[in-house]
């Protein structure tokens, strides 16, 4: 077998886990299916193991088994052993463990970061509360020496204002800082191993490069060994000791970093490294372009201009949320989520808003499509004006604009099949009936990389990945003017990624469509933009076209953030020195609080900088 | 001797609501009350008048009543106190007069006194009634559990619209019976101990006494018969088999006995027919279209087997009877035809009166089907009774609906309602009725032509199968005017005939007793239903 | 929120208002009559003067304003004055009852404290029985253990009162005599003893109410639990290594106390409002008891006050529940 | 690999820009071809069904229900006895051959009259339980889900909820039963009163439940996201809320048939219902209540008859419920 011939990097000590020929099934109408078929591998104190693989292939339910949650989910360990060092020494096969010896272990010795933040939060017990429970529970502290560690651990993981956020309750986040909840949570009681399935997914890369540090730093000083599960092979580059490749519930590859990055073996590796962006792929181009995928390295690429059109006109939006406090959670405090925003979209463009976790990207998106009520300010989409409409006439003009949430497993209802919730914006509008439909519904899956026999399953039989494409799917249903995609593609895995990124541009250039493209890689924000916004504490604080915005940032925060970007190479990972963020100030404010205006400079051709205090 | 027995649980299951039967005449009420405060005669268990507070009942032949009988004369007992000590003076008894024929006070038992004129009181236990018309049964005010004597002193305040105001005194009043209230709580239970200032040093028994009051009368039969959890209960209306079953139990005694209640189905003789405008409808305006045939009803009368009733809904508490007025014996008519059933002769009748059986079994004549509508109370021994009434007469080919009315909505004169009995929007009823004491005059009065209910009186009215008759409103009105017991009873049979197996507008069914229940260890119980059943509670002691 | 229970509170006085005037007019048109328990050998003509007497002569807006009044004005001096030994309402007229010629609100200060000790205790009872009930069954779903709770609780609930309380009664009061079947309401616990006897005279009742109540109350608790079991969050809460009974009790049963904390508070006005049947079948005599003669009476301002009182308390328990919706589930918005 | 039968090839021109395995070219990119193994789409209410056939409770419920019927509908069949004839010689009996579950009081043979009971309570039962049901939860739905109802609606709950039960029936009498009477004729005519009656009078509970769900289901992302694609609100009741109430709705369900039957009782002895000599399960029990000692089976039998029904609607909702949840479908 495979397994053992890579010797571990961290000496030669006995494996943390050992997992040997892991079979995972899972009881569905159909018989049953294996999440995990034939897996094994190891992970040794002190290493990082980075799991990546293609969207569905069976990472989340190794790393629930290894946890032995999957049973709760429905699902059985069918064969195989996974062996855990115990702290005392003695080594426990955890397929055969009983509960209630695994709940000395979870939270406790094993410490897990779930993928999707919004659904693994308890929706109606603050942060604070879930938070100390486990530190309560396994490092004996009361009350008060719990919260203090739970503050600290919420600097750790640079959350602003942790003092008000412990009070906070999780609808109240935005994705990212849920996520950055997940973590804290994970890493309460320093765990001696780690599993963090896609922990940054949701968060932009100055807060990412942080919290791999912290992860990093972890490792480096209590010998935490970590499980990381991503698709991000950029962050693979930075962390991983070694790389398990997965592929259809298998394990198709393993190796050291370098060796992977290098030399890769096996065919889905191959085309997997094929698909990754780089930053700095498109400098001196104007216009973005498709990816060039293997397979298809002789198909022509067209850069994709757009047109002049001002499809969407975005004025001086301004969003708050009321922040709630005491027994009668009256309005204590406003969150400025979005404050005095503008910017223009052109028909058949892509505008990126990027900018760190909770600066009021979904906020200023979900605002556009008035999901929640603005406060104030303008949105003009190709003649109508949004903010004048009805209820009526706005659903109507929900025909020409969607989005894509950030969350898919919480936009995706439970209930309902996933032909059903692709086919209903169809129903809705009435656009396509009958067989017309079914044609759509299936080419839309075929786009997405869904497999059409998926369509009869329910969202919780998905992996992360795709849900997210059933998301996109029912965003594309309509043939919209405007994509709102909320972090659409960063759940998926770069194969697919790549693919769906190709499928939107290609869209657009067809199409005309428009997309505010909502997302932290900048890798792919540089693929497919035209221009780029960059938001920081509610306010867009540069924004221009993409060249002028990536190759010469003027703003302070613009050039941070592009200095933190991880490379997809593990020969240029950047040391935690090279990292110094300024703590992040607060959106939140008293009632009475009256905001600056925000004035810009303009820099450049079409190049603007925000000249009003941003807080940074 | 006084309170040497402890303790004694009497159970209403409908409990008492006030104690004096001035603001309410329920039957709860009135019992209730007869343990505290008293008339100045009763009827026992015979229906003979007992003297009370009275030292006699005044008749004629003592010169107690003028030869006129407008005037008579009660003289109290010497000695009596009232419970708070006081002595009892022929001023109370005037002005319990006062008290229940003030204009304003609605009092209850305002028939009780109907005709006097005056009160006279000559000295402290004396008491002249004068009357404006010649009186044959004065023995009305101050007679019987309805009509006891309240104190003055403690009523005083309370005449007129001030009479719901004195709760305190409604509640307990001070009396001259054998137990005085501790505690009252309305509709729930009532707290008594003896009577220190009773006329009788040896009585009563018990030193104090319960009347507790809710829940039904199989609760209260099986607290006495089966658990023996209490001492007395009230009116076991039960099925026979039931009360029989419970007496197994062995802890106490099913009593019963016999007073004029009768239960009996009235035809209509008006046409009820929702078709017709309202305010005609089931007025004499339009006559019944079938009932008003005696045939018809005679044969629905022949139809029905009344021993077999009595056996299923009432066992030893109740009689077959032919008449309206079962007794005294003195008025009981001597009616025996009805008791045996006849339905081929009444299939002949009906035959006869030009019904014939159609296709589905039921008569039809001039293209109208012999269908009837058929109402009661909500009663579980009633509606046993409709059942099987119902196949009887499906036997002689009658069809009939049946329906049954919420004893509240039934029996409350609601003119708004279409339900009342008093309406009667049905084509036969049935429920049971009776009079006070032992004289049917005003009964029997009842079913004069101007009585029978209408919309421009109110639907008020007791004529309820609008039965009108000018010689029947003679022979009333001329009954009212005789005052010799035997002619009287000559009358009263002539006009219980004349309802019944003359006209068959009346039906009686059964003659319907009283049972109750004793524990085996309370002695001295004697059932009396001329009065209230607790009248002698003064005698009742425990045994062994 | 502290707006949205101003606002509600303020919003109760019209709807209470309005409440009531449709309860007097429901009761004017019902159909029945005060003399419906009168003896037939009372003539017409008496029960016409006692109607009279009773008030019921008046057009129904006189009887309204002056149960109105009597209800909003008197009763709250009488309160008053029991409470400072003051002399506000001296000589007012009190609302009386039409049966029992007292004052309602004495009566019903009278019926309270038994009221509340059977059918409060039979609820708490039921309440505290039925919540583990319907975790546990949930939890282990179609366990024995959930199916003999399933098999009770839903005969307990399909057999109505008013014969499991005579078979209760004739089980344990007839055959076995360990309880008495009617209770003693004068009763006082001054000891242990007493307390005792109370104990032994409450059983049965509390018993057959406390079955109807565990059944509604663990049902709903059950499916609600069944929902929330499988969501993500508790997988997050086992992660964390929480022991099966913090994450079932405190994390999967607050998101679930939604439907349970309706169904509670809407039970908790029939505490007050007492438990007809059962009073009836075991001679309690609390409120439910006089609701009902009162009704059977057609005794119209007993009733009227009663239901009003009730609906009061409905109207409060429900912005309760409310207020409740918005402290157990944060996302739930009412301004 | 058979690269003819990748589900791209079916989408006609509107091309894929995915990977096409090029010639040659086989391997690295071939391996993200390959298609997943799939199945032909089934109905979910086929599913629903598959799901539901395999839920031990459901099954059994259902089986005892549909039993429960056909002895109530087409055992009269059989059995030629009327439940109203009277044999008076033969009353209060226990079971014998010719009656096999005795007679009452009148010797009305009860298995007759258990029949002919279930006929009418089970109809009112099921009748008025989904009356209040689609009172409960449209009051519900439209309070929990439209914040300008919400008060409308709810404060007519609390009215409801605080009208006194038997005035209000004893009006809804007076008010409607002649001219039922005369539009059905007396039958449906009771029959459609005591229905809405106890409809009209059960349903504020469920309402206020539903409405409490619904709130906070509102606030889940979906709903957000359902709106984001132009569901209509009455789509989105459809759609989105209702599968995700339909627990606390099945509860009420079944505790809605038991209510009904015995409220049905209630109101027939109180003379509001049925023509007396109407058997239905409910006044039975009231009836062999007296009984009980010397004649249990009067009252074991109907309050046997009722708990079945009860349990196996109970029964039959929780298999719905579970077959209708997708996350314990498959379990
Ligand atoms: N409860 C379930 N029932 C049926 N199939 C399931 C269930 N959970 C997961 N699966 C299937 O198991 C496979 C592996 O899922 P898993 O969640 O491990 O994917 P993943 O590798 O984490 O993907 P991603 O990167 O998209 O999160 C997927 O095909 C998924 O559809
Ligand atoms: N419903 C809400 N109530 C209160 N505060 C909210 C609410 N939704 C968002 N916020 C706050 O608004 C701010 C902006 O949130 P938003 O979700 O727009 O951030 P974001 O830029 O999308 O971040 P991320 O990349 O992490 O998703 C955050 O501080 C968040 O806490
Ligand atoms: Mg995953
Ligand atoms: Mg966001
Ligand atoms: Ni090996």
């Amino acid at each position: 077998m495979l397994d053992h011939t890579t010797a571990p990097l961290s000496g030669e000590k006995d494996p943390i886990v050992r997992i040997e020929n892991l079979r995972v099934g899972f009881q569905t109408k159909d018989g049953e299916v294996f999440g995990v078929e034939d897996v094994s591998f190891s992970v040794y104190p002190g290493e990082t193991v980075c799991i990546v693989g293609e969207s569905g292939s069976g990472k989340s339910v190794s790393s629930l088994s290894l946890m032995r949650l999957v049973e709760f989910g429905g699902g059985q360990i069918a064969g195989g052993h996974l062996f855990f060092d115990r702290a005392q020494g003695d080594s426990l096969d955890i397929a055969e463990a009983d509960q209630s010896l695994m709940r000395t272990i979870r939270g406790n010795e094993i410490g897990m970061i779930f993928q999707e933040p919004m659904t693994a939060l308890n929706p109606v017990f603050t942060i604070g509360r879930q938070l100390t429970e486990g530190l309560r529970l396994h490092l004996d502290l009361d009350r008060d020496e719990a919260d203090a560690r739970a503050i600290e651990l919420l600097r750790e993981v640079r959350i602003p204002e942790p003092e008000r956020r412990m009070k906070q309750y999780p609808h109240e986040l935005s994705g990212g800082m849920r996520q950055r909840v997940v973590i804290a949570m994970a890493l309460a009681c320093k765990p001696r191993l780690l599993i963090a399935d896609e922990p940054t997914t949701a968060l932009d890369v100055t807060i990412q490069a942080e919290i791999l540090a912290l992860m990093d730093r972890l490792k480096r000083e209590t010998g935490t060994a970590v499980m990381f599960i991503t698709h991000d092979m950029a962050v693979v580059a930075q962390m991983a000791d070694r790389v398990v490749v997965m592929f259809r519930g298998n394990k198709v590859e393993e190796g050291p970093v370098a060796e992977i990055f290098n030399n890769p073996q096996h065919n889905y590796t191959k085309a997997l490294l094929a698909a990754v962006p780089k930053l700095g792929e498109m400098t001196g181009k104007s216009a973005p372009e498709p990816m060039r995928l293997l397979g298809a390295e002789d198909k022509e690429v067209k850069p994709i201009p757009g047109t002049q059109e001002v499809l969407l006109e975005v004025k001086n939006l301004t969003t708050r949320f009321p922040v709630k406090g005491g027994f009668f959670r009256r309005t204590v405090a406003q969150v400025h989520a979005v404050e005095d925003v503008s910017f223009t979209i052109n028909k058949g463009q892509t505008l990126s808003l990027v900018g760190e976790s909770g600066c009021g990207k979904s906020s200023a998106g979900r605002s556009i499509l008035r999901l929640v009520e603005p406060n104030s300010g303008q949105v003009r989409l190709g003649g109508t004006d949004v903010m004048a409409l009805n209820q009526r006439d706005l659903r109507r003009a929900r025909l020409d604009m969607q989005m894509i949430f950030q969350d898919p497993f919480a936009s995706l209802n439970p209930q309902m099949m996933l032909r059903d919730q692709v086919a209903e914006p169809m129903w809705n509008f009435g656009t396509l009936r009958g067989q017309a439909m079914e044609d759509r519904i299936a080419m839309l899956f075929d786009r997405v990389h869904l497999p059409r026999s998926f369509m009869r399953r329910y969202p919780h039989e998905l992996s992360g990945g795709q849900r997210q494409r059933v998301a996109i799917a029912r965003a594309l249903a309509l043939n919209p003017k405007l994509i709102v995609a909320d972090e659409a593609v960063s759940a998926l895995d770069v194969s697919v990624q790549a693919q769906v990124l190709n499928l939107m541009m290609e869209l657009q250039a067809e199409l005309g469509l428009s997309f505010l493209f909502i997302s932290h890689d900048m890798a792919v924000v540089e693929r497919v933009s035209h221009r780029v916004g960059v938001m920081y504490l509610g306010r867009i604080v540069e924004i221009g076209s993409r060249q002028a915005v990536f190759e010469n940032p003027q703003h302070p925060y613009t050039r941070a953030l592009m200095k933190a970007v991880p490379i997809a190479d593990p020969a240029r990972r950047k040391s935690e020195r090279e990292l110094n963020f300024k703590p992040i100030p607060s959106p939140i404010h008293d009632l009475d609080y009256r905001p600056e205006a925000s004035a810009y400079d303009k820099v450049g051709d079409d190049h603007f900088v925000l000249t009003t205090d941003s807080g940074y | 001797e006084r309170g040497a027995d402890g303790h004694v649980n009497i159970i209403y299951w409908q409990a008492p609501s006030i104690m004096t039967p001035y603001l309410s005449s329920g039957t709860k009420d009135i019992e209730a009350a007869s343990m505290v405060i008293e008339p100045l005669g009763r009827f026992d268990q015979d229906g003979n008048m007992v003297p009370y507070l009275a030292q006699e009942i005044p008749t004629i032949e003592n010169g107690g009543v003028t030869e006129d009988l407008k005037q008579i004369t009660w003289k109290l007992k010497e000695g009596l106190l009232w419970s708070d000590g006081t002595p009892v003076t022929s001023a109370d008894v005037a002005f319990t007069a006062e008290y229940c024929m003030h204009p304003e006070g609605g009092c209850a038992q305002l028939a009780k006194f109907e005709g006097i004129s005056s009160i006279e009181t000559p000295d402290d236990l004396t008491i002249v009634v004068n009357f404006a018309e010649p009186k044959p049964n004065p023995y009305q005010a101050f007679m019987g559990g309805q009509a006891p004597i309240i104190q003055a002193a403690q009523f005083a305040e309370c005449l007129g619209a001030k009479a719901p105001e004195c709760t305190e005194a409604n509640f307990a009043p001070i009396g001259t019976g054998p137990f005085v209230v501790t505690d009252f709580r309305p509709n729930d239970v009532i707290s008594l101990e003896a009577n220190p200032n009773y006329r009788d040093a040896a009585k009563p028994a018990f030193a104090t006494a319960t009347l507790k009051g809710g829940g039904d009368a199989a609760a209260a039969g099986r607290a006495v018969l089966e658990t023996g959890e209490f001492d007395y209960a009230w009116n076991l209306q039960l099925a026979p088999e039931v009360i029989a079953k419970m007496a197994e139990g062995g802890k106490g005694t099913p009593v019963s006995a016999f007073g004029t209640l009768v239960e009996r189905i009235e035809m209509n003789m008006t046409d009820p027919s929702p078709n017709l405008p309202e305010g005609e409808r089931a007025t004499e305006a339009h006559p019944h279209p079938i009932l008003s045939d005696i045939k018809v009803r005679k044969a629905l009368s022949m139809a029905i087997d009344r021993p077999l009733l009595v056996e299923i809904g009432y066992g030893q508490a109740g009689r077959p009877t032919c008449n309206l007025v079962p007794a005294p014996e003195i008025y009981a008519s001597d009616n025996t035809e009805c008791l045996t059933q006849d339905i081929e002769g009444a299939k002949a009748l009906l035959e006869e009166a030009g019904w014939t059986v159609g296709a589905d079994g039921v008569r039809e004549k001039d293209g109208m089907k012999l269908k009837l509508l058929y109402q009661t109370s909500t009663n579980a021994v009633r509606q046993d009774f409709q059942a099987l009434i119902k196949q009887w007469w499906s036997e002689i080919g009658v069809e009939t609906e049946l329906r049954n009315i919420s004893g509240s909505v039934f029996f409350g004169g609601d003119p708004g309602s279409p339900d009342t009995f008093q309406k009667f929007y049905a084509d036969v009823e049935m429920y049971a009725n009776n009079f006070d004491g032992t004289d049917p005059e005003s009964y029997l009065a009842q079913h004069t032509c101007e009585k029978a209910p209408k919309p421009s009186s109110q639907w008020q009215g007791e004529n309820i199968n609008r039965f009108c008759d000018p010689e029947y409103d003679a022979l009333v009105a001329e009954l009212g005017k005789t005052g010799e017991l035997d002619k009287r009873a000559e009358i009263a049979k002539k006009l219980n005939d004349m309802l019944t197996k003359d006209s068959y507008v009346v039906v009686p069914l059964v003659d319907r007793g009283r049972v109750s229940a004793h524990s085996n260890t309370l002695g001295g119980v004697i059932l009396n239903t001329w009065d209230s059943e607790l009248w002698n509670v003064a005698d009742w002691h425990r045994v062994n | 929120m502290l707006t949205f229970t101003i606002r509600r509170l303020v919003l109760a006085v019209p709807t209470l208002l309005f409440i009531s005037l449709v309860i007097f007019g429901l009761l004017m048109l019902a159909p029945g009559d005060p003399m419906a328990n009168v003896p037939l050998t009372v003539p017409p003509e008496v029960k016409q003067k006692m109607r009279e007497a009773l008030g019921l002569g008046d057009a129904w807006h006189v009887q309204y304003w002056k149960w109105l009044r009597q209800f909003f004005w008197v009763e709250p001096r009488v309160l008053f004055d029991a409470i400072f030994g003051t002399s506000l309402a001296e000589g007012e007229l009190r609302a009386l009852s039409w049966q029992t010629r007292s004052p309602i609100m004495d009566i019903v200060v009278q019926r309270l404290p038994q009221t509340l000790w059977v059918v409060g205790t039979a609820y708490v009872v039921a309440v505290l029985i039925a919540l583990p009930i319907g975790i546990y069954s949930a939890y282990r779903q179609y366990s024995v253990f959930d199916n003999v709770g399933t098999f009770v609780s839903m005969i307990g609930f399909s057999v109505p009162p008013f014969f499991s309380g005579v078979l209760v009664i004739v089980i344990f009061s007839v055959n076995l005599g360990w309880f008495p079947s009617i209770y003693d309401t004068t009763h006082k616990v001054v000891d242990w003893d007493t307390f005792v006897v109370q104990l032994r005279q409450m059983i049965l009742p509390v018993m057959v109410l406390a079955l109807q109540i565990t059944a509604q109350i663990a049902r709903f608790m059950r499916a609600s639990m069944l929902d929330n079991l499988n969501q993500d969050y508790v997988r997050t809460a086992r992660a964390k290594g929480l022991g099966e009974k913090v994450v079932v009790l405190s994390h999967v049963l607050r998101n679930s106390m939604i439907p349970v904390v309706t169904v509670i508070a809407l039970g908790i006005p029939q505490i007050f409002g007492g438990a007809i049947i059962t009073e009836q079948v075991f001679k309690v005599n609390g409120i439910g008891q006089l609701l009902i003669t009162a009704i059977q009476a057609n005794d119209l301002p007993m009733v009227q006050t009663l239901t009003f009182i009730f609906a009061v308390l409905i109207v409060l328990f429900n912005l309760i529940a409310d207020v409740l919706y918005g402290i157990l589930d944060p996302r739930i918005r009412y301004d | 690999m058979t690269d003819d039968k990748t589900p791209q090839s079916q989408t006609g021109p509107d091309h894929m820009p995915g990977p096409m395995p090029g010639p040659g070219e086989a391997g690295a990119a071939d391996i993200l071809a390959a298609p997943l193994p799939s199945a032909p789409p089934r109905s979910q209410w086929a599913e629903v069904w598959s799901q539901f056939r395999h839920h031990k409770g459901a099954m059994a419920g259902g089986f005892v229900f549909l039993l429960i019927l056909a002895l109530v509908f087409l055992a009269p069949l059989a059995w030629s006895i009327d439940a109203t004839f009277i044999d008076i010689r033969a009353r209060n009996q226990g079971p014998s051959l010719a009656h096999p579950f005795g007679t009452d009081q009148l010797g009305r043979d009860m298995l007759a009259r258990l029949m002919a009971g279930g006929q009418v309570s089970l109809s009112v039962g099921i009748t008025a339980m989904l009356l209040a049901l689609f009172l409960g939860s449209l009051v519900g739905v439209l309070a929990g889900y439209f914040k300008a109802f919400d008060n409308l609606l709810m404060r007519s709950t609390d009215l409801f909820l605080a009208l006194p039960l038997l005035p209000l029936l004893l009006v809804m009498v007076l008010l409607f039963r002649e001219p039922l009477n005369a539009a059905f004729g007396p039958e449906t005519g009771i029959f459609i009163l005591i229905v809405v009656a106890i409809g009209v009078t059960s349903w504020m509970p469920t309402a206020r439940i539903v409405r409490g769900d619904v709130l906070a289901l509102k606030e889940r992302e979906f709903v957000l996201a359902a709106r984001s694609i132009g569901t209509t609100n009455a789509k989105m009741i459809t759609r989105h809320i209702l599968p995700n109430v339909i627990s606390p709705i099945v509860v009420s369900a079944t505790l809605g048939i038991a209510n009904a039957i015995i409220t049905e009782s209630a109101l027939s002895f109180l003379g509001l219902g049925f023509p007396p000599d109407f058997p239905t399960w409910g006044r039975l029990l009231f009836d062999g209540v007296d009984y009980m000692q010397q004649n249990p089976e009067r009252v074991v039998l109907p309050g046997l008859a009722i708990s079945l029904t009860v349990l196996s609607v109970n029964y039959l909702g929780d298999g719905l419920r579970d077959a209708l949840d997708p996350r314990l479908r498959g379990r």
